[in-house]
């Protein structure tokens, strides 16, 4: 494994920090969020991205993609997470898409959709009481004649709000948080009793909360071999962390450089506030989180890919420390903004609120902590 | 019986007559608090009669002389009835900034024409008043300030804008500094002086801030006139007494974060927090690291509370106050930061909500605080300031 | 509860002050330690101090003693840690008279000696399984038909080396962790079956381990009434435990006071290394964090000689206060002393060493954030 | 079979011959390092054997020329045959300042003269070197200096003093920086010059640390005088040398704390000492608030391994080299001594063993480690000129 961009993810940054700098996605989502807009997003933008082929990256040829992986798909969600974009790639390909793919699903509609961007499916496997363990399902499976029947309720659906369909965990037995008996289905929005509430969060990304009564669903709509769910869904959520850690480095690169660029900028007792030796040294060490949280994205991105034994503990390494590194770099770059930080009208922000957005996404750092020390065998 | 016991029971059977009942355990509500001014507003509405016969007596402010409508009480009397007050759980009848910093300033520095004016109208809460310090380009380095106030007559015509103002949008009257001399030292040439802010070429506007509310506002001044006899202390001597009044304000947040009630009640909340978001075992926090950080944070907070305690001690028993109020300011404000950042961690998922629904009302208020919380250590002068003012004053390091 | 010093209190620092200017103990604690001393301080200095009458602060003058208290006793000894003091005032007063005094026990002529600083009297509790849980007791206490017969190791002793006698906790019953079933006992050093062996520590403090092999001891020997051993040493060792978090915080107040003069001194790129911002920030840190932790010292000392509820959960605020506070400081005044500070001829590395050995004697800061926890109810 | 290949097999076939199988798996072990010099020490009595047949290759430095001695190797080939050593765990043959340091420098400044003279004594081990840098006012801000050396002839005289000589008291010769122009700005008055220990005028003292070891020396210079054939490069221009050996030792500090075999024992000594002072269940370190300290400095580990990986992997496929040094160094550093502190906390009362009875030799060494690790972040540059550097070089900030 080799902890390089190569030529052709190089090319890949360079088309994606192009189309991010062209799009002032941090305004769309002011204004998004202004608005109050129910799926927080831009369809043209997202169309275009599905037009430049990043919602085929990481699917194999034979399935209509781009026969890529995590790693170029950790390329353009760093070069996203610059702007704070908030077009649905993660949830919708790295969620939805990859568990259509992986799950062997049958009807290929679905993740054609996926691909070409025309169909959003989202993931929803948290529950009210599963804080960060997606083995925590409570919604319920039953069998029937010609397929299940299911009851419960999802929350923080990652851009559940405007989704065409929704991979759904739930239980057919087991305890609460049992692995076995998890099985994930695949649900149209369209199907009867399925009922959707917009969620609204601090990052102001799009969320929702499902709630299903009493759905029928054929036998076919289960994804991969019964009591496969729990692998399944963690090898999905995997994939999804390392991503998304790839978009929380960039969100968290992006607030750092404006922050240099202010300490460069900004005049208090007739010098530049950069030439204070205190807040240098901060800024260095904040440099330094972010250097560490790069190798550890690039690694966990391309150990994923390999299929290494590591992957898994590289994974939690990534989340660890960009969770706590973007927490740092966001707060630091608060002070450092000073009154004007704390302003709705200044972009700084933003960031803050996509620090802890992100943190709460696939588990904290403690959670991680925790799940690498188990991997680890201590 | 003594003459202070007797005075305590006069005072018990007073309020126990006037205190109304039903502002009693309403010690920390927050909508129990009265600002006053001209257009008050009371959101329970007996408020609006304990202010009434406090006022009266002049306890709003009960060791203000009673020449000027205070209590005139002594400091023993008035910790008698502050005692009397907060054991029925009584909130303050009046609370602000005329209360806490320009009624002091004034009964310093003012004219005897400043206090007949001002002060009664602070005691009985007819005046609110708001605070023009900070500047877009004057934040850390306040001194630098460009609102300018250039004499013409008997008045100064002022230009320029102010940020920061706290409820600026409810205030009456306004505090500021302006540069009345632009050729000396920048501390020299700043005078301070009062605004009525209906005066004509004032407006005010709220700021927005992260967490959603607007308790800031800025100010713009266009050829505003103000009379000279509104200036406090001598024309370019107003430095002098930003200082002294920038000393209190850092007491008052750092020690808004210090003991008492206020105390008692976020270590409650965060106990509860941790209870109720990590499950608990015969009250016992289940996880362990958490616990393990909450014990951390509540150590911190109970040094911090005995450090207030015994700067108080102290000065009752004469010392001179210390560097008291940068410590106050620095470690206050940052700890309420790891309180609020420990509580977001503990609620893992629930810290996203911004609001309705699938998240409590409680979740959605601890997001907003938190967010309200990083503000703390930037306000009222930043850490960094303080710091800066630590390692110069008392460890005397050089420049 | 009152935070200040009283006019009494102020003299006694004034006096202790004296006595430490006078007499300097670093350079004794330094010459002691290179000649491997087994006492590790100076006999004479020792009667100098009971002259002056601080080993009889604590008792009550009923049992010859100056009936003052804690609070009294930190004042001695934060005055005695600015210098790193070796002579055994907290062990032989704190932990061996007081148990004797709280434990009525019946033959005077040891607590008169100690009183009078004729005697030294050690607490061994510590054993090598125990880390920091006092109850934890393995030594077995045997009823015989005259007394009692104890078998044990004990380590940790502090100042046990040239002790006249030792308490002796012990198990007659019970689970090696239960608090139920310990006694407390004096042996005299020369009884038979006593063995004492010197430990060295890394701050050059006198330590020994104590080995009884079946000491016979008179019914007589126990402190107080059958099965009051476990409330005992928890007395005894909260008041010790007060005791020695002044001294920490003198020594803490002294490191970082040589620390700040040599800010002053020390010139590098032609100006004071003290006027570099990110040093500034750090100094004014470790000076906050030394002011939190006097009033934490001032109010667990107060609140024990009250008999205040709190008194527990105080001393455990203390202690977890005062052994991240003097680490910190130890630490960063290594640091900003620089490659000087790492030499063994440079004073500040005892302070250093001096804070890790205090950090791990009655609790380190884990613990008694756990202890404050479990006394706080959560 | 390529060339590779074949160079491969035969390096493993003559290492399987030569290595001396006492020696295999004592990669990581201090005793099995050699450090050469007109009075070397051999621990193991295979060393020797070890360095004279790899030194008769020049495979002491595997890259370096074969005119000066050295293997002439190319960078593949080297990396091959630091491949069959590692895959027979050997320790390298031969290591030190010589290797590290003043050779490399030497090949890229020196004169002829000087690297005929001295590569082909360092590639067999023949000369150990020192560095005399450091002096008593002269720590951070290095380029003060005061060692003064005044030209006589063909000779310079120098006085003087040197601090932090590592091993100054076991070498032979010293590479130092010395003032031979006093007059001009501090940077542009310094000559690197090389200098034999055993000249007249030299005395060398160790300096015992608080950890009780005494690694480094300091150096006196009484009327020495030093050969101008000496001086590498120019004449005053010796910062330029100096600098570029310092990004050197920052680099080799740094990967000390870095990735490989030595991180892998460091890691496997946190858990061994988590489960064996706080308890384990199934391997899992009972504690769950010290496992979460683990956890998270080995998290902090492996991102920092991945991070000097990164950059290794990025300065082959040709980019160019960013601050790595002084990340490396600040990072790995602080790292070490979180890591020491963790354990001194694990270890609990035993922490505070210096010697026996009663401590174990592994608690011993742990506490000496302990002390041993606060120099870290001072030695090869303190972390605060590390932080200056990022900030200055990085981060552009302005002075």
């Amino acid at each position: 494994m080799k902890l390089v961009l190569d030529d052709d993810q190089q090319l890949l940054a360079k088309t994606a920090a192009e189309l991010v700098s062209r799009d002032d996605a941090l305004k769309r989502l002011r204004r998004l969020r202004d608005e109050k807009n129910e799926n927080g997003y831009s369809k043209e933008v997202y169309a275009k991205m599905a037009e430049l082929g990043w919602t085929a990256i990481p699917f194999s040829t034979d399935q209509g993609g781009a026969g890529l992986g995590v790693a170029e798909m950790a390329v353009v969600l760093e070069a996203l997470g610059r702007a704070l974009t908030p077009e649905p790639l993660l949830s919708s390909v790295m969620l939805g898409g990859r568990s259509l793919a992986l799950g062997r699903f049958s009807e290929s509609s679905w993740l054609d959709g996926v691909i070409d961007g025309s169909k959003r499916v989202c993931l929803a496997y948290q529950e009210p009481g599963s804080r960060f363990d997606a083995h925590h399902v409570e919604t319920s499976a039953e069998k029937t004649t010609n397929g299940y029947r299911i009851t419960g309720e999802k929350v923080h659906v990652l851009d559940g709000s405007g989704a065409d369909a929704y991979i759904v965990s739930a239980r057919s037995s087991g305890d609460t948080a049992a692995a076995a008996g998890i099985d994930l289905f695949v649900v149209p929005t369209r199907v009867g009793g399925v009922e959707v509430a917009v969620q609204r969060r601090v990052d102001a990304r799009n969320a929702a909360i499902l709630r299903l009564e009493r759905v029928e669903l054929p036998a076919t709509a289960r994804l991969g071999a019964s009591g496969e769910g729990a692998a399944l869904l963690d090898s999905v959520i995997d994939g999804a962390t390392a991503a998304l850690c790839a978009e929380m480095l960039g969100s968290m690169s992006e607030a750092f450089d404006r922050t240099v660029e202010y300490m460069k900028e900004r005049v208090q007792f007739g010098v530049p506030i950069g030439s204070f030796q205190a807040l240098k040294h901060r800024a260095a060490r904040v440099f330094v989180e972010i250097e560490l949280a790069r190798s550890a994205v690039m690694a966990a991105a391309r150990a994923l890919d390999a299929g290494d034994d590591r992957a898994r503990a590289l994974v939690s390494v990534a989340k660890a420390k960009c969770s706590e590194a973007f927490l740092l770099t966001a707060n630091e770059a608060v002070q450092i903004h000073g009154g004007i930080g704390m302003t709705d009208e200044h972009d700084i922000g933003f960031f803050l609120k996509r620090a802890r957005g992100a943190e709460m996404t696939f588990g904290d750092a403690a959670f991680h902590r925790q799940r690498f020390a188990a991997l680890s065998g201590y | 019986m003594s003459d202070l016991e007797s005075f305590r029971a006069e005072t018990r059977s007073w309020l126990e007559k006037n205190a109304p009942s039903e502002l009693r355990q309403k010690a920390t509500d927050p909508d129990a608090i009265v600002w006053g001014g001209r257009r008050p507003t009371y959101v329970y509405p007996q408020s609006k009669r304990w202010l009434d016969v406090m006022r009266e007596r002049g306890w709003t402010a009960p060791t203000w002389p009673k020449e000027y409508g205070g209590g005139g009480l002594s400091k023993v009397e008035a910790k008698v009835l502050a005692e009397e007050i907060f054991r029925l759980e009584m909130p303050p009848p009046l609370y602000g900034f005329g209360l806490q910093m320009i009624g002091p300033t004034l009964l310093q520095y003012g004219t005897e024409e400043q206090r007949t004016e001002h002060i009664p109208r602070i005691v009985r809460g007819e005046i609110r008043w708001c605070q023009g310090y900070s500047e877009p380009n004057a934040g850390s380095d306040l001194a630098s300030l460009q609102t300018r106030a250039v004499r013409d007559g008997d008045h100064f015509v002022v230009n320029g804008q102010k940020v920061w103002t706290s409820y600026g949008n409810f205030s009456d009257w306004m505090f500021l500094l302006v540069r009345t001399d632009p050729d000396v030292k920048k501390q020299s040439g700043i005078t301070f002086i009062l605004l009525d802010l209906e005066t004509e070429g004032v407006s005010v506007k709220p700021i927005k801030l992260i967490s959603g509310a607007s308790p800031f506002c800025e100010t713009f001044f266009q050829d505003v006139r103000i009379s000279v006899e509104n200036v406090v202390s001598e024309i370019n001597a107003g430095w002098t007494v930003a200082k002294a009044l920038l000393g209190h304000e850092r007491s008052m947040i750092g020690s808004v974060f210090g003991a008492g009630r206020r105390a008692k009640k976020r270590t409650d909340v965060l106990v509860e927090t941790a209870r109720r978001t990590l499950g608990e075992r015969e009250g016992r926090i289940q996880d362990d690291v958490q616990r393990d950080r909450v014990a951390e944070l509540l150590i911190d907070q109970a040094c911090f509370e005995l450090t207030v305690q015994r700067s108080h001690d102290g000065a009752k028993a004469g010392q001179k106050p210390g560097p008291e109020s940068s410590i106050f300011k620095v470690y206050g404000t940052e700890l309420n930061q790891r309180r609020h950042e420990a509580m977001q961690s503990m609620r893992g998922p629930s810290a996203v909500g911004w609001e309705g629904p699938g998240f409590s009302e409680e979740d959605l208020q601890q997001t907003r605080d938190w967010l309200r919380s990083r503000g703390n250590t930037i306000e009222g002068g930043t850490s960094e300031v303080q710091l800066n003012i630590i390692a110069k004053r008392v460890l005397g390091l050089p420049d």
